[in-house]
């Protein structure tokens, strides 16, 4: 098995599906000649030429609106967004119209598009180039919206959404890009969305979180076993709808919980987890549901020390394991 | 008297017949639904009246076997000539599980049939527009050589998305027919107050695509203007923007009254020059419509009609419970 | 005291505030000769002419946009959205702009408007008139989001929105428009946004709840009284930011907490209140924190029965409350 | 030799020279960004290189007392000559605390001082297109004579918010100058494959405003079609939309590669054509500009430039507890 990086897992996902099915095809903004402003397109356009990997006008709605359009006629668009900041001029399209077709359509007509689009700080990004977008979809029926946090879950997630018969937002953290390495198979698999994934069991606190923040946790869990606190991670991979099932197991596993993202803290996807907790965990906790969260401000800064005081990591998820284990 | 128009256009007595009785169909659907909500037994209306002519000349260009179509609200005349039934319609009225656009979940005017080939339609303007770009997109990418008509009001060319899909399209060279149903109102907004150029067609040259302004209510204007744009996209030359000046006869809606903001003078010289009255003397005065084929047209329209209303109204309501079905695929 | 309806109340605090203040104007589609497709603008277009009650074209991100631009001049414009569903394309505007531009200008800058948009269902709207979009933003630091249910708080809260120094998102429930009817005062008077509010006091329950749907509460509370259950409803009335310290209040108040929306269930912003719950009161509840919702499906359907099932409603809450009650 | 073209203008040795200088003093803010991006003291640079000409003809046109600019992120030859200073513009791009822009929470290029009526920017593109509207609508309304020019690259009025705002601007007739900056490309995609008509300016008339295309790199030609814009928008006559054809002369930005994408002969070629090239040639030939001068103003601007970079360098960045102010007012 060949150790690949997380966006060269997300590039080979995008290969294998356009070889296996000539109805996928990728637009956006430079996608083309330039391969993507990260590279995740690079090889496509010499490959599969450039209807198949089309480089768009700079028009986000379009983008998605198009990639609908498609999507219903019958092909399988991977729309990129340049930047998860910038599918908002798209949302429109994404909610009101992708969510909503197949369900108000009564099941006539269906919407198999796939969005893609970097998130995430800690890469100099300042505001706009930083953001976590999951909480803004993540109350809209008809959409699924995966974050992965492995390149082997890349890959095998990326394929399950391209064959997904319904829209599916895709996040992929963009400082994970070129920092986050592991096994990607060759092969052909898929991953199933809807469930989340425990990536390291323990017994003392149960650690709920996604995308790059799974890395943190787990740095957190090793040094942490040092001083005999064992840690129990799971791995949302799909924030919506939620693994409601695999969330209460976990919760009930160690009965402390610390649910960590990125995002900022009011209003976000971990919201979901803590409700369904206090919903059906109640007796099985031993300890206040904690969320570790980025302060409630618009976005990451760019200077350096705002940025790493907003930013999550090792050290804040391992403080707050450690507070929880000796609740 | 020179070549008249029909005949320069290869248009014979029963296409021509055919053209008047889906506009008649299209009115008179209309007004029967105007009565049931007056009669508190539908809830909502919004009405094709005025753009009849404008729709059906439209459709009679396209070819509903391949040809994709993405109306907006208004388009009665566009989806009967692609297929939707009376029955259907009147299904949709009443909202019944039968409705074949939307099961009764959307309300009347949100169109959409995949075996007619009518792109399924929501309520927030201009979201359709987009949608006809994929498709022509689509079908350039899998070499197919289908045209799609997408329809939309003044008002509505406003909106980010159709400046955003109308490039879209001028760039790919897509065979898309941007169709605008300018009917001088936006709910309220007059057109002056709404656009900043004189006509909405003057917008094509934005996209490299051909653009002109038809009378809509000579549905064989329209009709040639479509069919040159159609040809047009067939050959690969691209999008075309045709804009139809009408008049919307009724209030915006049911839930509208209009008189607050135009004169019942205006209203009443639009219907003076209603398509509905001058395609009619058109054709009678062509010898292309007896007296007595009238009277049967409307006869025969009218017993639809009351056949499709009897049907719907007792018709059954979907299940309260399948309001969670297909949600995702299952 | 005049009893006023709902919607005049909108009518009269605007009127009052565009005398008090000639920056304050009002733009949107029909706002003016037409008086607003809810009449929500009647006779302000005759009062204070076309340049202070605006008829725009038929585009919503320029609504907010164009909004926006003016507030940071220093005008006070209030925004209509004819419908909460229609927001959405200015969906940019107001979280990549209005909620931002304080903080990315490092207080330079500021963007006092106010966007008043009609949400929620029961009126035959179907999917794309009947939505709740306070989810879509409750979780963007720099907005806030208000949510009054009476007559009383609408003029109150939507003078605070105007005065207010940043964005307001203010949502009023369609259907209360006309049904729902109060007590309003003449004189000028505010209501805090950020402040949540006990509509009535009860020991065994507590209901927490915005909108139509505090009706609802105080409806089943009345019927439920009988027999001999009380109920506590706390108003939530700004659900973003979150008023933390009341909802912590009202849940230790009765340990037994139900949370109700008309918006469908998972990601809506009762999830704040029982992430909260769950952070805060653990070892003070006596049931699991219950949520009332629609269900997670893209939006009400339009025929009758479909979306009597879809809305909430005083019986759906009375059996909510009456089983926490014997738990 | 006929009337030279400035003399037409009514525009003097010290207005052009100034014109020069700020022109220069911007190319080498920039060309310094460009050492410290890659001596790795600065994380992110996005040019102005090759826009000076056009953007400094721009401004000279303007009022900067009254008039409010919404640049976007490469007019950093707009912004000096709206008072930001090098010493500003040097703490933005190391994102200090004394960043008058946004004490350091933006990227450089994200400009915005109230007190120099430049308005706070963001990084989605055109956003600041419909504020300008808004700046307007608000002058209209508290009855000003000022205008507001907002700025944006060819491939930002794809975007749905261009096309609303100018509509907006177009209808209501507001003193607002669009001003695009054609660059020919949007990162790597080239203007044809980016926008469907000819030239952006073609735009105008969907809007009902006048249009009309400059060449960038000539600032005189660029002045004069900006005065005349502002001039009509003080006279009621409404919004322009100004498209000048320059050539990025730079990657995108300093996390791009342009190679990939276009030919370095292309490259070369626009290098010749350099607006402070052909400017200070301009000047000279007219001995407007003596060889001492212009070596005193290189001088003059390499020394502020220096000292700029040094105060920058030493001065603090905020406290990281600031990053919880300003989320409201307080
Ligand atoms: C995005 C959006 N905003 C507002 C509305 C409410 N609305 C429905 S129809 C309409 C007017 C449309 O005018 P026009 O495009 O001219 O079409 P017409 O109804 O005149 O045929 C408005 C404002 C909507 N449906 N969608
Ligand atoms: C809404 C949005 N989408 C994408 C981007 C990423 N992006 C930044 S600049 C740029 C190209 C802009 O091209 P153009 O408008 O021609 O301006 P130029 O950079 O050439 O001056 C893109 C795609 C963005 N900033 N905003
Ligand atoms: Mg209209
Ligand atoms: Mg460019």
């Amino acid at each position: 098995m060949a150790t690949s990086n997380f966006i060269s897992a997300v590039t080979q996902a995008l290969k294998e599906e356009m070889e296996r099915d000539d109805g996928v095809f990728v637009l956006g903004e430079d996608v083309g000649a330039k391969g993507g402003v990260f590279r995740a397109t690079e090889g496509l356009y010499e490959q599969f030429g450039e209807l198949r990997v089309l480089d768009t006008p700079l028009a986000e709605s379009a983008i998605a609106g198009v990639g609908i359009g498609a999507a219903m006629y019958g092909l399988r668009p991977v729309a990129e967004m340049q930047f998860a900041d910038f599918m908002l001029p798209a949302v429109n399209q994404i909610i009101s119209e992708a969510a909503k077709i197949r369900y108000r359509s009564n099941n006539d007509w269906d919407v198999p598009i796939t969005v893609r689009a970097p998130y995430g700080g800690g890469i100099h990004g300042a505001l706009y180039h930083s953001q976590s977008l999951e909480a803004l979809f993540a109350s809209t029926p008809g959409l699924k919206v995966v974050i992965p946090s492995t390149p082997y879950d890349v890959k095998g997630l990326l394929k399950a959404a391209i064959r997904d018969p319904d829209p599916v937002l895709f996040f992929e953290h963009k400082k994970a890009y070129r920092l986050i390495k592991g096994e990607v198979p060759e092969e052909d698999y898929t991953v199933p969305i809807g469930t989340a994934d425990v990536k390291r069991e323990g017994e003392d606190v149960t650690v709920m979180t996604y995308g790059l923040c799974v890395h943190f946790a787990l740095e957190a869990a090793e040094k942490l076993e040092a001083e005999g606190i064992s840690t129990h991670v799971l791995d949302l991979r799909t924030v919506y709808p939620l693994d409601h099932a695999a969330v209460v197991e976990a919760a009930r596993h160690t009965g402390k919980i610390l649910l960590v993202t990125e995002d900022n803290k009011e209003g976000s996807v971990l919201n979901e987890a803590a409700a369904t907790i206090a919903e059906n965990c109640l007796f099985d906790l031993d300890a206040p549901v904690e969320r570790l969260a980025a302060p409630d401000v618009p976005a990451m800064p760019y200077a350096s020390p705002l940025e790493k005081h907003y930013m999550m990591n090792t050290e804040k998820v391992e403080k707050a394991i450690r507070e929880l284990a000796e609740f | 008297m020179s070549e008249a128009k029909h005949e320069r256009l290869g248009l014979e007595r029963q296409q021509l017949q055919g053209m008047l009785q889906t506009m008649l169909t299209a009115r008179k659907i209309d007004e029967r639904m105007w009565l049931l909500n007056r009669a508190g037994k539908i809830p909502f209306v919004i009405s094709c009246q005025g753009h009849e002519a404008a729709q059906v000349g439209a459709v009679t260009a396209l070819r509903p076997d391949e040809d994709y179509l993405l109306p907006y609200y208004r388009d009665m005349g566009m989806v009967l000539h692609f297929g939707m039934t009376v029955k259907d319609l009147m299904m949709a009225g009443f909202a019944r599980a039968e409705d074949p656009n939307s099961g009764g979940r959307q309300m009347p005017g949100h169109f959409g049939s995949k075996k007619h080939r009518i792109v399924t339609g929501s309520s927030p303007v201009t979201t359709q527009v987009p949608h006809a770009v994929g498709f022509a997109m689509a079908g350039k990418i899998k070499k197919e050589n289908f045209v799609c008509l997408t329809s939309f009001g003044e008002g509505s060319s406003n909106q980010g998305d159709f400046h955003e899909a109308a490039n879209f399209a001028g760039v790919h060279r897509l065979p898309v027919i941007f169709f605008c149903e300018n009917n001088h109102y936006a709910i309220s907004v007059p057109v002056d107050r709404q656009i900043a150029c004189e006509r909405v067609s003057d917008r094509a040259s934005s996209y490299g695509m051909h653009g002109e302004t038809i009378d809509g209510n000579d549905p064989l204007a329209v009709y040639e203007a479509v069919k040159n744009a159609a040809d047009r996209g067939r050959d690969g030359a691209g999008p075309s923007l045709i804009e139809t000046m009408s008049y919307r006869l009724t209030p915006h809606s049911s839930d509208d009254d209009d008189r607050s903001y135009r004169s019942r003078d205006e209203v009443d010289d639009a219907r003076k020059k209603d398509g509905i009255v001058t395609f009619t003397e058109y054709l009678k005065t062509r010898e292309l419509l007896t007296d007595t084929e009238e009277k049967d047209m409307h006869d025969a329209i009218q017993q639809t009609i009351d056949e499709a209303t009897e049907a719907a109204e007792e018709a059954a309501y979907a299940e309260a419970e399948t309001t969670l079905d297909h949600v995702y695929h299952s």
